[in-house]
């Protein structure tokens, strides 16, 4: 990796951000597959989606003729988020390491929507040297009352802890994993998912003294 | 022969090490003697919010519009209007509360006040017997408002 | 007054100067450690009490002396409680056989000097293996094995380290060293410097000092065999530790230094300058070095210590002599 | 899996039994162990132990010296950081991200700051940046002597520690002179800083740098890296191969001391790292030894990357032209920095709001703490200290 191939390549990588954030700025900015309420129905590409992605759906799409992905790619962070059943998680998780080379799994964040809870994974591609130039997140649903999700442990190890702290804030169990026990909170801990927006803190509150003067 | 360098190297490498903690006996200490000697802090150093007495009238700057207590983050700053006999609004502090206890020392507070009645000041030495202490009323922050020359940096000035 | 009397007394005033001499240089020796570390790490060390902190080890005393003395429950009281002498007796007992002066000793010459002077210094190991045992706790035990393993590694080269000197000099009588080496008019450390180098090593890591210090390497097991000890118990052993570390200081100075040999001043005050020094730099490798883990610090000594000492043996037996 | 007892408790409350608490699964192991081969000791460290860098409890198995399993226990300095910003506005947020990774704040300001900036398209003045980036490095720079200090430290070399927090020290009086704090700042600011830095501070700056190039740092590495001790107790410990790196997601100096040329500073800029120039120091075969190498070079890096900043730092505002109250539009991002201990990242979902509907901490030294055990199996209980030294963790962050 000669310094020129990697000035280039970095001159290259300054040129995607900037234009990224002059995307953001220029379009309403931020991924529509949020919607907050809807969720999950942006159809519309959002602004330009650079072509490497759009390849990268297309042989997704006819890898999984029958599901929905509703892909949008976020200027903001150059993400692409892709709506994945719970039920079909795991075989697109492989698919999504073994084909199309999405072997590190940045960040697995529990998120909850009202309505329902959500996963969301962040996938990248981390070669040496080299600009990675497809980053995928996925979103999974999981109804509210009946939390459960597919464990990824065996596809990407360092969902290990991660799933155990989703499990411990947000209460979504996760199905095989290895020891899916409490992992931040205190193991006499009672009070419910703390992350949930519904929590309320049972507590007593301590009054601080203040002397009156 | 493999062995000899290892132990060569091994024995200049130690060496090496002996020299550094040599020569550092012969450089003066880096500590002082604190309660002796105080540390000298640069200007703008950040030790609590104090509130600005105006120089004229002696009256406090501030008028008890309550921005501040809304922008600090663990809500540490207590501030009740004065009103006057018929309950008009005195826009003047009757107390104003500030929990050092809870204060991470952030400096939003000094940002957020429109009136410039905020001020830092470089005084780090809170510490009390008792944490009742720890909450100091609106003559205790204009006395050390006093004695230590307190600044007001925000918004990208230069220094 | 009747001959014995005079023997008996002429013992007390010797054994009183003795341990008066042990106390003050524990405290002074206490204070050179904190001082010296000071220095070498940009620190200015103790300087509140009394000037330059002179008075700090006093006050270091007296506390340890007001500290409440606490039993673990499920120790063995007996062992427990007798493990701090057993450790101190031998610092005391190699006091008998140092020459301070051209025929001045302060025990008797013994013509087997260094012999009882290995078998002594070897003794604190039992005194740590009481204090491990007794204290019936997971981390003194783990501590006192380290200990007794090291000691047992480096024992053999220490004592064929001193076999060298005695090769050289001839007799095994400690003054009958010395005075080889005025005679001779040059001391033993310099033909014989691999084994004062191997002496050094030997003898750091038998007090767990310098970068061997495995016995209460405190990252990992607390205080090693000291945890279960407080107040004054635990001084006696720090006071064990630090007259250790001053006799092996003034063994070595005396074996390969010419211990009272000087010009000006008196015997004794030159041996008492060349063991500091020798102090000064054991606490100086202490203060340099990282720690080795235990198992290297046995390889170092089966693997090469003990090698280089025979070598060293024969070499010197071959040229030297 | 744990046999779940589904009770609620009073209104909406729902408890889930765990059957299997942390002691009980490790006594279970252990009795189902002991039964078989020799016997095993459970011992406990931490988490008050001066050398695991805060309050983390490892739970051991030995069989004799060796370690048989490490199961870290975390959750002591847990403050749930991600719920009590949830109430409150962007602008507060900053100060308190200070608190995640206390030795490296400036990094996780940057990372909250960017979130936002890049939600909102806002573009920092150009000095700004390059201020940002002057800061950073030097931030790196402060984290990493500290890194330094406590590894030695916990080999047994306390003098270095001295030495290290001498240079420390010295920094911390330059960041308390343009921040008016020594570690946690609050100095970086949604559009751009809090105050332009005067030129004064500038030469001291040159003269710390000077000072530090010529003395401090070749006596780190005659004191301690070069040094044979050092060597033989780091060598060949707690070894990553490249693919468990990247399995078990580890990033910053753990990924790079595998010999994976990873660093966000070049493949992924989230500030104007690529107009200066600088390499990317990398292990070869993934030790302690390399990843306190790759550690030790960057420190050099950093001193140069400072170097020129200063010397192209151009003129102009450092604060963009914001309104006081921040609404973002309506959107979720992925922001990431990296940090001296890897890659921190923020996912910030904004309801449009005034502040973050829901904050994800993406912390590295939470995620390296998973490698803990690959690496100390096997290993002796000394070893263990100079693995948990080895990734340099801070419990701030990992226990969040």
């Amino acid at each position: 990796m000669t310094d020129e191939e990697r000035k280039d390549q970095a001159a290259a990588a300054a040129k995607a951000a900037a234009a990224a954030k002059a995307r953001a700025a220029a379009g309403e900015g931020g991924g529509a597959a949020a919607g907050g309420e809807g969720g999950g129905d942006g159809g519309d590409a959002g602004p330009v989606m650079p072509e490497r992605y759009q390849q990268f759906l297309d042989a997704l799409g006819k890898e999984f003729e029958g599901v929905d992905f509703a892909p949008a790619y976020n200027a903001a962070d150059g993400f692409l988020y892709i709506n994945v059943p719970r039920d079909r998680l795991r075989e697109i998780a492989l698919y999504l390491r073994d084909r199309a080379g999405l072997n590190y799994l940045r960040a697995l964040s529990g998120v909850d929507w009202m309505d329902r809870l959500q996963v969301v994974y962040h996938l990248t591609r981390v070669e040496p040297d080299t600009r990675p130039e497809l980053l995928v997140a996925m979103q999974v649903d999981v109804d509210r009352d009946q939390a459960v999700c597919p464990s990824l442990v065996d596809v990407w190890p360092t969902a290990d802890f991660n799933e155990r702290e989703v499990f411990d804030l947000f209460g979504i169990r996760f199905e095989g994993h290895p020891n899916l026990r409490r992992i931040l909170l205190p193991d006499n801990w009672q009070g419910g998912y703390p992350l949930r927006k519904d929590f309320v803190d049972k507590r007593p509150k301590r009054q601080r003294k203040i002397r009156p003067r | 022969m493999g062995v000899l360098n290892d132990v060569a190297r091994a024995a200049k490498s130690i060496v090496k090490g002996h020299m550094v903690t040599l020569r550092e006996i012969f450089k003066p200490p880096m500590t002082i003697r604190y309660p002796d000697e105080k540390p000298e802090q640069p200007k703008g150093s950040r030790g609590m919010p104090v509130l600005k007495v105006n120089a004229e009238t002696g009256e406090l700057n501030c008028t008890a519009c309550g921005l501040c207590a809304r922008s600090c983050p663990p809500g540490c700053i207590e501030v009740i209007e004065e009103t006057d006999a018929n309950g008009k609004r005195m826009r003047r502090p009757l107390a104003y509360n500030l929990d050092m206890g809870k204060c991470m020392v952030c400096n939003l507070c000094i940002e957020a006040c429109p009136f410039d009645a905020l001020e830092m000041a470089a005084n780090f030495e809170i510490s009390v017997y008792d944490p009742e202490n720890l909450v100091f009323n609106k003559d205790q922050l204009a006395t050390i408002w006093k004695n230590y020359d307190a600044v007001r940096i925000a918004g990208g000035e230069k220094l | 007054m009747p001959g014995w009397l005079i023997d008996f007394l002429w013992v007390v005033v010797k054994v009183t100067l003795v341990i008066a001499f042990v106390g003050v240089n524990f405290i002074f020796m206490v204070w050179l450690e904190r001082k010296l570390s000071a220095k070498m790490q940009a620190r200015i060390g103790p300087n509140r009490v009394g000037p330059h902190g002179s008075l700090q080890l006093i006050a270091d005393a007296l506390k340890l002396f007001s500290k409440e003395d606490i039993k673990p429950a499920m120790a063995d009281p007996k062992v427990w409680a007798l493990a701090p002498v057993v450790m101190f007796a031998p610092a005391l007992l190699v006091f008998y056989v140092l020459p301070v002066g051209p025929n001045a000793v302060i025990g008797t010459d013994l013509n087997v000097g260094l012999l009882y002077l290995a078998a002594v210094s070897s003794f604190t190991l039992v005194g740590i293996f009481m204090a491990g045992w007794g204290s019936n706790s997971k981390y003194s035990l783990l501590g006192a094995m380290r200990a007794g393993a090291a000691l047992m590694a480096y024992e053999i080269p220490l004592v064929l380290s001193i076999l060298t000197v005695a090769m050289l000099a001839g007799t095994l009588s400690v003054q009958g060293i010395v005075q080889a080496q005025v005679d001779r008019g040059y001391y033993f450390v310099f033909p014989g410097i691999v084994a004062f180098i191997i002496y050094f090593i030997c003898v750091m890591a038998e007090l767990g000092r310098g970068p061997f210090d495995l016995v209460e390497a405190e990252h990992e097991l607390v205080m090693g065999y000291q945890t279960e000890y407080s107040g004054m118990r635990w001084g006696i052993m720090l006071m064990a530790e630090y007259t250790n570390q001053f006799t092996a200081a003034a063994i070595a100075a005396m074996l390969f230094l010419g211990g009272w040999d000087g010009p000006f001043l008196p015997g004794w005050l030159w041996l008492v300058i060349k063991a500091y020094a020798l102090v000064m730099v054991m606490m100086w490798v202490r203060w340099t070095l990282p720690r080795v883990r235990i198992d290297q610090l046995l390889d170092l000594s089966w693997k090469f210590l003990l090698p280089v000492s025979l070598l060293n043996l024969v070499v010197v037996a071959i040229f030297l002599v | 899996m744990a046999d779940q007892i589904e009770r609620s408790i009073g209104a909406g409350v729902q408890v889930i039994e765990d059957a299997e608490t942390m002691e009980e699964a490790l006594r279970r192991a252990h009795l189902e162990e002991q039964a078989g081969e020799r016997r095993r000791m459970l011992v406990n460290f931490g988490p008050q132990h001066p050398s695991t860098h805060g309050v983390l409890r490892v739970l051991l198995t030995l069989e004799g010296e060796t370690v048989i399993d490490a199961q870290p226990d975390i959750g002591y300095l847990h403050r749930n950081w991600e719920k009590i910003v949830e109430g409150w506005t962007y602008a507060m947020v900053v100060p308190f991200s200070d608190r995640n990774d206390y030795l490296a704040a400036i990094c996780n300001e940057q990372a909250v700051v960017g979130a936002v900036e890049r939600l909102m398209g806002i573009e920092v003045p150009e000095r700004g940046q390059f201020l940002r980036v002057l800061v950073f490095e030097l931030q790196r720079l402060t984290s990493h002597l500290i890194w330094f200090g406590t590894f030695a430290m916990d080999m047994g070399a306390t003098t270095a520690f001295l030495h290290a927090f001498r240079e420390r020290e010295r920094c911390y009086s330059l960041f308390e002179e343009i921040t008016g704090a020594r570690l946690l700042y609050n100095y970086l600011r949604i559009g751009g800083l809090r105050n332009d830095v005067p030129d004064s501070w500038l030469k001291k700056l040159e003269q710390f740098l000077d000072d530090f190039e010529k003395e401090a740092y070749p006596s780190y590495w005659d004191l301690v890296i070069n040094n044979e001790i050092f060597r033989v107790r780091t060598k060949g410990i707690g070894v990553i191969t490249p693919e468990q790196a990247i399995a078990y997601g580890a990033s910053g100096p753990v990924l790079r001391g595998s010999g994976i040329r990873w660093d966000l500073r070049k493949v992924d800029p989230f500030l104007p790292y690529d107009q200066f120039e600088f390499d990317i120091p990398v292990g070869t075969n993934g030790d302690a030894y390399d990843r306190a190498i790759v550690r030790m070079k960057e420190m050099m890096e950093s001193v140069k990357i400072i170097r020129q900043v200063m010397k192209r730092l151009p003129d102009g505002p450092v604060m963009a032209k914001l309104p006081r109250a921040l609404r973002p539009p309506k959107g979720q991002v992925y922001n990431r920095v990296e940090s001296p201990r890897g890659e921190v990242g923020v996912y910030l979902i904004s309801d449009g709001g005034t502040g973050p509907y829901r904050i994800k901490w993406r912390s590295p030294c939470f995620t390296h703490l998973m490698l803990l055990p690959v690496m100390a199996r096997g290993h002796l209980v000394a070893d263990l200290v100079t693995c948990i030294g080895s990734i340099d963790i801070v419990l701030g962050e990992v226990d969040r």
